[in-house]
This record gives structure tokens, C-alpha cells and sequence, in this order.
């Protein structure tokens, strides 16, 4: 009996309890992760933000033709709180520079980056224009960086199914 | 104190009233550009266009490129009408470099700028549409674009930045059969275009929406200096194909458009328009050009211009276009200023927006014919 | 798919639904059922056949179908269940998730795309999932000026009007969650309360767009209240009753629509303006202002929000069907029950099994709950048609549609009324 | 269509200092000392231009002089559609300039053609010529912060070149 008195001090209720807890959060952390996940990869919804001419063809991936609703990813979605992926439509002047960290920073957790076009990514033509960032990676963490002048649809899109498969191997972070 | 804040951001002692708006460049309804707007309740008493978000710099970097090299990024701005916006450029240093054109490029440079008009118009048109909460107005603009780029892509290699027209005529020849292939897809699109009218301009709320607001009367929009289609809404003709024609589209069979209301309704009525005369010019080029023969004049390896300076214009989708270059017997052009419409457009917008409606101020605003990109060059 | 996504998602997904539910039962059997035991012995049962039910009976329906039936009858005759699953919120949630869904793949057909397409491998089934599995998990923000009680309770003030306006729908005879008399003043006073959460809502946010949104739903909402009430008032006049029950009962033998059109058809609209749809959806225009009063609300609060949304379309969609449609009236569709299961019950292979009791629902219930589904359903496509097809509106011309227009013909409807009830043609005593 | 009204020769019988730079009858240039280049405005505006297509400025730093070119057209004037003038004119240029507040001044043509507004923007930002009498020469297209030279002078290099 002394055995089991000694036993029950508050440190091993509160390791006993710890216990408990990591069983409960290992009983639902996982399955749960993965469907949130899962959600979070069919439900890409873009910032409608425009920097520069590459907002063409963003838009021509929403036309018929393309149609990247089919991917679960709505277009033209009004405010940016509700919105988990910003698309860097092309160049990034200096002035549009600050807004878009502003926009980025304004957005909930979990979000994620396309750099859409040359420009987004290096500069591109204009790496020698006094009023152009040499690419974004100074201003935003970039997911998935989509090549072209501006790049087809085509790759836009294949560039939100590669943003999938990354976000497939990211472990969804508890549900904040 | 209030000196060192950027425009629009001064903390000036307004009427309690009075809020202020930032709408863009993170705005759904904005574009690539920031309108300051001042509303008292559901008007608009002041509104201060803040463009320059996609300014690059163009006109400096065409100093630094001789006349062929600037080609690529000169037609960025514009990048859905990319053929348009190289055009006075082409033409101005043709007359700088002296070099004649063939008489088959001229057809071709005709046709690709035609095509290259819808192309523009139809992406226009689908943003009007979701500015007016139309979204099927959005879709079905953008599908049938998509015919005009594969024309476009056939005949270019590009599907936006064809980089199709250089000095001395345009890059490559027409492949075979295009000729049928055009003429099909125009067919088609010509039924298609009747289409729009049922579902976009002929809907009873649209028209009430639309007409009788931002009216732009007749001496107004050439005391602005307005032009392209907010011009032609309003009454004035004028269109640079007809009244300076460059390359052939003197011996083209073609209609100016012209509405005398002036209101966002006019305006957005006339590129749609235009389509459809556009159609009629590719017909009657691809029926009138030369079926065979050179596209192009050789040029000497790095060309120089004289000491001149010449002034060139275009009628583009969004009305003339003109560029100043200042050449000074050197490979590069000494100074490339592009007037472009869309500028000259928004010295208009907040002319038009004071006294307007806050919900009339995306059909006002994009009724005007502006592309943020092009403006800012 | 795809050659770079080459593993099949739905079937990791699943395997993770029933790893959840193996560590559910898991869980239930350690800790759920010991406390359900521990409840049982305090809480008061129903009576069952003049028996109580206890703990004990009520585990032995595990082991006993045909226990199992009286227990379920009884279950389904709670109050809990009225509200939670059938008449009530399930029914409407459900509803409401079908018609996003709908929305979504009817609004891509018309305009020439495909619409949700590769989440959950067939035709986009699973998009709701989808973005509702996203919103729950993503971040919520609350602006830093912001109200913040205001600002937290406006989504669930909103999803709770939402399911009080539900829950005075009657869907088929006996099956509604509140059997009020003046049920139709009742769904007033419930629609009184949309633009209140509203404009709170917009202005605990402190911030421009909300506030603008907030203000035009605030306009638009109080100006359509008016024309709305006013066009359900024939109905009213001529059914002679303001319980919504009653006014289904009164037309049994034809819908008030044929009667008066103009009421329906003011109706109709006053509906789209209600639920802030195009094009009406001034309050959430987003080229003008950015998302309305909705623009601050990030995560579940959105979700809540849009769920709450729904759930007020199939609200008002029902109280369309049933104030000019008949409800749950309707030619007699649902087989009936087959005899021979009641008398000799259900013949599986060589064992039979009779079950007193059956059948649970009766064919009457069942025919009234598929009329007034399919007479919904039908409301709710018409709602949803004319965002394919109309641009938006303005506030001026909507004010003076609501406040001129709809009101006028709102008054010529209740003098048609009037002249069919004096003429002793329609209503109480009347001839038809 | 008429016959072209000759352009230049009004110009110079008016105006005796303005040198001729082109004669053409499509695109007459010609050069107006900054003194006088309201009134050549007001004359050209009399003569029937309406509205300035475009204003375009060019730097010089060998003559030590920016140029500001304004190219007018008429809409009115059926007979003059296919015509642009340009009008230039000539400011002291200075090697540190100091956008505003140096002697790189032009009186502003705004209160005879109101379209050169946002064009007369542009060029301030660009060039570092003031417009004096403009109402409202604020920055245009650089960013808000922008501290160094105006862009579009030639002792501004870009870099890599």
C-alpha cells in the first residue's frame, strides 16, 4: 500500500495525464492532419492581386479553356482573408513591393507563393530597369516558381498541381 | 509634417462626412493601379488616380538597346495586344533606318493587328463584365480569345508576346492554310460576337446601370485629349486608321464607329463594335494581299538612324498611339517616348468619377479603356 | 490525374476516416458508454408501450431489432432529433451543401467550363469537403481595432437566425421543429433579426469596406422587409390562418401561385434581395467594395457565415414552396408500405424476422416530404439561375425598386386577395 | 480631303525667334524660346490644334538644355486630322539638380491645352522640369520614396550599363 501512495504524487498524475494527452493527440493528430491537408489542397483560393502583365494569362486560366476551378482553385476571390495562395503575377516594381508584403502579411495562416513569370523570379527583361526587384525572394517566402514570358496556362496550372504535390509532403500544422 | 507622406496618404482636416477609400492595388475591383476615392455617403466628391505600380522603366531601357534588341520589351506593356503597341515603333524606325516594306508584310502586319485588336478587346470586355458582377460575361469574352490566340500562335509562334512585327516587315511568313483556318474561325466568331449582345448589352440592367452615367460630352473629351473608343463614344470621328492610314489600311473597307451619348454605356458599346469591323478588314486583307512574295527587307547588321527625330502613330485597341523617337546616328535610339492611350485616358477618370455613384465607379473606371500597364510603361 | 501526383488521395482519405473512427469507438467504449451509463441512471426515460425505458432496454436494442423499433420511434419523436437532424438543421445543412455544389457545377456549365472537376475523382463531389476541411483548420484574425465580442459572436448570431428560420418550416404533417399559430409573424420577427447581426457584424470589424457593406445590406434588407411582408399578406387573408401549418392545409386542392401571381413574383424577388444574391448582391460586390461585410471574416468565421447563407436560401425557399406552392400537397407518389412485412415480417433466406412496429414512417409523411423537396429544389434552381445571366445592380435603383415598385405591386396583390375573399370566391366559406 | 493648311509659316511670321525644325506638311516641328511658348501655345490653339497627344522630353547634356516636346493634334479640324505639331521648347539644365527648386523651369501649358495635365506629371518626375502655374506637380509614376536623380536624364545610368 505504501507502494501505491508513493506512486501517487502529483509528478506522476501529471506525467499519467501527459500520457493521456499525447494517446488523445496521437489518436486524432493524424487522421485529422491528413484530412485537413487533404482539404487545404483542393481548396487553393488566389489573392486577386495583380502586379504586372502576367495577369493576362492568370486570367485566361479561369476562361473556359483552362479552367482552373476544376482544380478547386476559384479566381477573383474577393477578400484577401479568405484567400491561402497569393500568385505574383510578374514583375514587382518598387513601388508595389511594400503593398505586397502588406498583402502577404495581412493573409491567415496557413498561405502559400507562386512566382508567376520571369520577372517574378529574376527580374527577367527588365534586370536592368532602375525601378524593377531583381525577383521576389526578398520580399516573400516563394512556394513554387512558375518559368515563361509570361508562362501558358498550362503552366500555371501544372505549376498549382506541383504547389499540391509539395503540400502533400508538408505536414499540416495543427489546426490553428 | 504632412508634406513627407506619399499623395493620398496626408492627413488633411476633412469634413467628418468625408472617408476615404483606397481602392487598389490589392482590390478586386482596381487593377494594376490605386484610386484614391473620397465618398460622402454614397458619392463620390474627389478621386485621385495613383498610377506607376507597374512602372519599369521602358523608355530608359530603349536607350540602352539598338533599334532591333528593343523589340521584345517594348511590346510588354501590352502584352494581350502586343502587335499594336510594337507598331508605331516599327514604323518610325523604318522611316529613322530607311528600309522599304513589301507590299505582302504590309497585308500581314494588317491582319496580325487586327487579330491582335480582338484579342485585346475580348480580354477588355471580360473584365467589364465581372466589374459588373457579370460573370458569364467573364467566361465567355475569355473563351472565345482563346481562337484569336491560336490564330495568333499559328501565324506568330507566341501565344501573347508574338514579337511579330520588326523593321523592314514581320518576322516570318503566313504557314499554309491559314488563310482557311482564319477565315473559319472569324466566321465563327462573328455569330459568337451576336451572342454578347444578347446576354451583355441588350440586358435591361446593364442599360440602366450604364447609360446616363459618367457622361463625357463631346467637348469635353477633346478638351481632355482623350481618345480611341472613350473618343468616338462621345461623338467626335476619329480613328488614326482613317484619318492618317498607315501601311494599307487605306484600301480597307471599313466603318468607323461612332456614338454620340458619351456615357459608360457608349463606351463600352464601341469596342464591340470595332470587333466586328475587324472582322470585316481581315476578310477583306486576306482576300486583297499578295499570295506570294517577300515578308521582309533585310536589314544591315546593326542599323543606324540619322539625326532626326520622328513621330508615328497607330490606332490601337485603346485608341492612337503614338511613339516619339529621337534618333542620333548612333545603334540606339537616343530617346523612345511612348504616348500611349490608356495615359491618355486617365486624365478623364477623375473628371468622370466626381459627383459619381461609389457603385458606378468600376463600370465608369473600365469603361474608360485602361490598362494600368500600359500606362504606367 | 496526373504523372506527377500518381498516388490515389481518396483512398489515403478514407483509410484516415476509418482510422478515425476505429480511435472514436476506441474511445467511446472506454470513456463514451461508461458515461452515457453513469447519465441514464439520472435523467428521466419515456414511457415505451407503458413501459420505462431504462438503461437496460435501451442497450438491448443492440442486441434485439425488434426492440430496437419503439426505441427509435420514441428517439425520433424528441424534441433533439426534430431540431438537430430531420425537419431541423440536418435537413437544411444538407440541403445547403447540395446547393453550393450545385451552384458551383451549374454555374460553370453555363458558362462553357467544367466547374469543380478532379477533387474526390467524381465530377468534383468533394469540394465542399474540401474548402469546408480548409476553413475550419485555417487561421482566424480578428482586427486589431475590432469589437472583438461583436466580432466573434456575429457568425453565430448569423448561423443561429439562420436555423431559427428553419426551424419554423414545416415539412410535412406533425414534422416541424416549432408548430407556431402565427407562424407567419413568427418568420417576421426571425427575418428582423438578419440585418441587426449584419450591421453589427460590419461594425465591430472597424474597417471602411465592412462598414459600406454593412450598411448597404443594412438599406437593402429593411427596404425588401417591407414588400415582403406586404406579399405574403394575401396568403395570409385568404388562408384565413397565419400558421404556416394551417396555410399548407389550405391548399390542398391548389397552390395560392395560381391565385396571385404578383404576390409570388414580388416575393421571389424580395427573396433574391434578402439573401444578398445577384443581382442584389450589392452588400458583397466585390469590384466595388472589396467583400462587403464579409471582408474581415478569415477561417471558420467565413465558413460560418456562408453556411449561415445556405441555410437562410433554403429557409426562404421553403417559405416560398410553402406559402404559394402548397408545401407538401401533392398527388400520392410514395408506394405504399408492402403488407407483408407488417404481418409477416422480413423473410431473410430461411429466417424471419417479425418486427412490431414497422413501418417507422408512414407513406403519407414520406409523399409530403418528397413533394415539398421537389418543389424546394425547384425554388432553390430558380434561385440560383440568375447569377449566370444578370450583372449587378445599384443601390439607388435598388432602393427604388424595393420602396416603389414591389411596394405598389405588393398592395395590388393583397386588393386581388381581397377581391377573391369578398366575392366569396376564395378563403373561409368561400366556394372553391 | 483639303488641302494640308500650312503650319510653320503662321509660326514664323508671328513669332520671328522660333526656329523651323521640320517642314513637313504631316509632322511641322518647330523650336519656341521658353519665353514665348504660351503664347506660341495660344496661337496654335487659335490656329486649331485642340489637344496635345503627348508630351515627350529629351535631355541634353552636351547643350546643356532638356527639351520638352509637345506633340499637338486637332480632332475639330477635319482638314488638319492628319497633322501633329510639334511644339518644343528649351530649359536650363543643371548638373545637380534639385527637382523644384533650381532654375529647370517651363511655364505649365496646362490653361490652354488641359490634356498635357498628367503628361507635364510625368515629365516633372522624370526630367526634373517644374511647370510653373501647374496646379498639382506631384509625383506620378516613381515610387514615393524615390531619392535619386529623375530617371529619364541621361547622367542617370542604369545598372549593368
Amino acid at each position: 500500500m505504501v507502494m501505491i501512495k508513493e506512486l501517487l504524487t502529483p509528478h506522476n498524475a501529471n506525467v499519467f495525464v501527459g500520457k493521456l494527452g499525447d494517446l488523445l493527440e496521437k489518436a486524432v493528430d493524424k487522421p485529422l492532419g491528413y484530412a485537413i491537408n487533404w482539404g487545404r489542397i483542393w481548396s487553393l483560393w488566389p489573392v486577386h492581386i495583380e502586379t504586372a502583365c502576367c495577369s493576362v494569362e492568370f486570367g485566361a486560366a479561369s476562361g473556359p479553356r483552362y479552367d482552373v476551378e476544376r482544380f478547386g482553385i476559384i479566381e477573383a476571390f474577393g477578400s484577401l482573408r479568405q484567400c491561402d495562395l497569393i500568385v505574383v503575377q510578374g514583375t514587382i516594381t518598387r513601388k508595389m513591393a511594400p503593398r505586397l508584403r502588406l498583402v502577404y502579411d495581412q493573409m491567415p495562416e496557413p498561405k502559400y507563393v507562386i512566382a508567376m513569370g520571369a520577372c517574378a523570379i529574376t527580374g527577367g527583361l527588365y534586370f536592368d530597369s532602375y525601378n524593377v526587384l531583381p525577383g521576389i525572394d526578398g520580399v516573400l517566402p516563394v512556394d513554387i516558381y512558375v518559368p515563361g514570358c509570361p508562362p501558358r496556362p498550362e503552366t500555371l496550372i501544372q505549376g498549382c498541381m506541383l504547389l499540391q504535390e509539395k503540400m502533400k509532403r508538408m505536414k499540416a500544422r495543427k489546426f490553428v | 509634417m504632412s508634406t513627407q507622406l506619399p499623395p493620398g496618404l496626408q492627413l488633411e482636416k476633412v469634413d467628418e462626412r468625408i472617408m476615404t477609400l483606397n481602392v487598389g492595388p490589392q482590390h478586386p475591383g482596381s487593377g494594376h493601379m490605386r484610386i484614391i476615392v473620397q465618398i460622402d455617403g454614397d458619392y463620390i466628391v474627389a478621386c485621385d488616380p495613383d498610377p506607376g505600380y507597374v512602372h519599369r522603366g521602358e523608355e530608359k531601357m530603349a536607350e540602352y538597346r539598338n533599334y532591333i534588341t528593343n523589340i521584345p520589351h517594348l511590346e510588354r506593356p501590352v502584352i494581350h495586344d502586343s502587335c499594336n503597341i510594337l507598331y508605331p515603333y516599327v514604323l518610325g524606325a523604318e522611316e529613322l533606318l530607311g528600309i522599304e516594306v513589301p507590299e505582302r508584310a504590309k497585308y500581314v502586319r494588317v491582319i496580325a493587328a487586327e487579330l491582335n485588336r480582338c484579342v485585346y478587346t475580348l480580354y477588355w470586355l471580360a473584365i467589364y463584365g465581372i466589374f459588373l458582377g457579370h460573370s458569364t460575361m467573364f467566361m465567355w469574352p475569355t473563351g472565345d480569345r482563346e481562337l484569336f490566340i491560336d490564330l495568333l500562335e499559328k501565324l506568330t509562334g507566341a501565344r501573347v508576346t508574338h514579337a511579330y512585327f520588326i523593321p523592314g516587315g514581320v518576322r516570318n511568313d503566313m504557314p499554309a492554310n491559314f488563310e482557311d483556318v482564319c477565315l473559319r474561325q472569324v466566321g465563327y466568331f462573328e455569330k459568337r460576337i451576336a451572342e454578347y449582345a444578347d446576354v451583355f448589352y441588350d440586358n435591361p440592367i446593364l442599360i440602366s446601370r450604364t447609360a446616363d452615367t459618367g457622361i463625357l460630352s463631346r467637348n469635353d473629351a477633346i478638351r481632355l485629349g482623350t481618345t480611341g473608343s472613350v473618343l468616338r463614344a462621345s461623338g467626335v470621328d476619329y480613328d488614326v486608321r482613317k484619318k492618317e492610314p498607315y501601311d494599307v489600311y487605306d484600301s480597307m473597307d471599313f466603318e468607323t464607329n461612332i456614338l454620340k451619348a458619351g456615357d459608360a454605356y457608349a463606351r463600352s458599346k464601341v469596342p464591340w463594335l470595332d470587333m466586328m469591323e475587324s472582322c470585316r478588314i481581315i476578310r477583306d486583307a486576306l482576300s486583297k494581299m499578295p499570295k506570294s512574295g517577300s515578308v521582309r527587307t533585310k536589314l544591315k547588321p546593326n542599323p543606324k538612324g540619322g539625326d532626326t527625330s520622328v513621330y508615328k502613330r497607330v490606332e490601337s485597341g485603346r485608341g492612337a498611339l503614338g511613339c516619339h523617337i529621337v534618333s542620333r546616328k548612333k545603334p540606339e535610339p537616343y530617346r523612345v517616348k511612348l504616348s500611349v492611350g490608356s495615359f491618355r485616358n486617365l486624365i478623364a477618370m477623375p473628371y468622370l468619377l466626381k459627383g459619381e455613384k461609389l457603385g458606378n465607379m468600376p463600370s465608369v473606371y473600365w469603361s474608360l479603356n485602361y490598362w494600368p500597364v500600359e500606362a504606367d510603361r | 490525374m496526373s504523372v506527377i501526383a500518381p498516388t490515389f488521395r481518396l483512398s489515403y482519405f478514407l483509410r484516415s476516416i476509418l482510422d478515425n473512427v476505429f480511435w472514436i469507438i476506441v474511445l467511446v467504449t472506454l470513456v463514451g458508454i461508461p458515461a452515457i451509463q453513469i447519465v441514464l441512471f439520472y435523467i428521466e426515460m419515456p414511457v415505451i408501450d407503458g413501459e420505462l425505458l431504462t438503461p437496460f432496454l435501451a442497450l438491448t436494442w443492440l442486441a434485439d431489432p425488434s426492440r430496437a423499433v419503439p426505441i427509435i420511434k420514441a428517439l425520433m419523436y424528441t424534441d433533439f432529433f426534430r431540431i438537430a437532424v430531420f425537419p431541423g438543421f440536418g435537413l437544411a445543412a444538407l440541403l445547403a451543401a447540395g446547393t453550393i455544389f450545385v451552384e458551383r457545377k451549374m454555374l460553370a456549365k453555363l458558362q462553357l467550363r467544367v466547374g469543380p472537376f478532379y477533387c474526390g475523382k467524381v465530377e468534383g463531389i468533394l469540394q465542399l469537403m474540401g474548402d469546408g476541411l480548409k476553413l475550419i483548420s485555417k487561421e482566424i484574425i480578428i482586427p486589431a481595432k475590432a469589437d472583438k465580442p461583436i466580432f466573434w459572436l456575429a457568425p453565430v448570431a448569423f448561423v443561429g437566425t439562420a436555423a431559427a428560420f428553419v426551424s419554423l418550416i414545416p415539412v410535412a404533417p406533425g414534422w416541424v421543429v416549432a408548430d407556431v399559430d402565427l407562424g407567419v409573424l413568427a418568420v417576421f420577427a426571425v427575418i428582423g433579426f438578419f440585418p441587426i447581426v449584419t450591421i453589427l457584424s460590419a461594425w465591430s470589424a472597424n474597417s471602411k469596406f465592412p462598414f459600406i457593406g454593412g450598411i448597404r445590406a443594412l438599406h437593402q434588407m429593411i427596404s425588401f422587409e417591407i414588400p415582403l411582408i406586404l406579399s405574403l399578406l394575401g396568403v395570409v387573408m385568404l388562408a384565413g390562418t397565419m400558421s404556416l401549418t394551417g396555410i399548407v392545409e389550405s391548399q390542398d386542392f391548389f397552390p395560392w401561385i395560381v391565385f396571385l401571381p404578383v404576390g409570388a413574383i414580388v416575393f421571389f424577388i424580395c427573396i433574391l434581395a434578402e439573401l444578398e444574391r445577384i443581382p442584389f448582391d450589392l452588400p458583397e460586390a466585390e469590384s466595388e467594395i472589396v467583400a462587403g461585410w464579409l471582408t474581415e471574416f478569415s477561417g471558420m468565421m467565413y465558413g460560418l457565415v456562408q453556411l449561415g447563407t445556405y441555410l437562410k436560401l433554403y429557409a426562404f425557399a421553403a417559405l416560398f414552396t410553402v406559402m404559394f406552392l402548397g408545401g407538401w400537397s401533392g398527388p400520392m407518389l410514395w408506394p405504399p408500405f408492402p403488407e407483408e412485412i407488417i404481418t409477416d415480417g422480413i423473410q431473410l433466406g430461411p429466417v424471419t424476422a417479425t418486427i412490431p412496429g414497422l413501418p417507422i414512417l408512414d407513406q403519407a409523411m414520406l409523399n409530403g416530404v418528397l413533394w415539398f423537396l421537389l418543389k424546394t429544389v425547384a425554388v432553390i434552381f430558380f434561385i440560383l439561375l440568375p447569377r449566370g445571366v444578370f450583372p449587378r445592380i445599384r443601390i439607388d435603383m435598388l432602393l427604388s425598386l424595393g420602396w416603389y415598385k414591389l411596394i405598389g405591386l405588393s398592395f395590388i396583390n393583397i386588393f386581388i386577395a381581397l377581391a377573391l375573399l369578398y366575392a366569396g370566391v376564395l378563403g373561409p366559406g368561400g366556394m372553391i | 480631303m483639303d488641302p494640308l493648311i500650312p503650319t510653320t509659316q503662321p509660326f514664323l511670321e508671328k513669332f520671328p525667334d522660333v526656329t523651323i525644325i521640320s517642314d513637313d506638311a504631316d509632322r511641322p516641328a518647330i523650336l519656341v524660346p521658353k519665353e514665348q511658348i504660351l503664347d506660341a501655345a495660344i496661337f496654335a490653339k487659335e490656329m486649331g490644334f485642340d489637344h496635345a497627344e503627348s508630351v515627350s522630353g529629351v535631355d541634353y547634356p552636351d547643350e546643356n538644355e532638356i527639351e520638352v516636346v509637345y506633340h499637338l493634334g486637332s480632332y475639330t479640324n477635319d482638314a488638319m486630322a492628319k497633322c501633329v505639331l510639334a511644339l518644343a521648347t528649351r530649359a536650363p539644365r543643371e548638373d545637380a539638380p534639385r527637382p523644384g527648386q533650381d532654375s529647370t523651369r517651363l511655364p505649365t501649358l496646362r490653361e490652354v491645352f488641359y490634356s498635357v495635365e498628367f503628361h507635364e506629371r510625368e515629365i516633372f518626375e522624370m526630367l526634373g522640369v517644374y511647370f510653373e502655374g501647374h496646379p498639382d506637380n506631384r509625383r506620378l509614376l516613381l515610387p514615393e520614396d524615390w531619392a535619386d536623380l529623375p530617371p529619364m536624364r541621361k547622367d542617370f545610368a542604369i545598372k549593368g550599363r
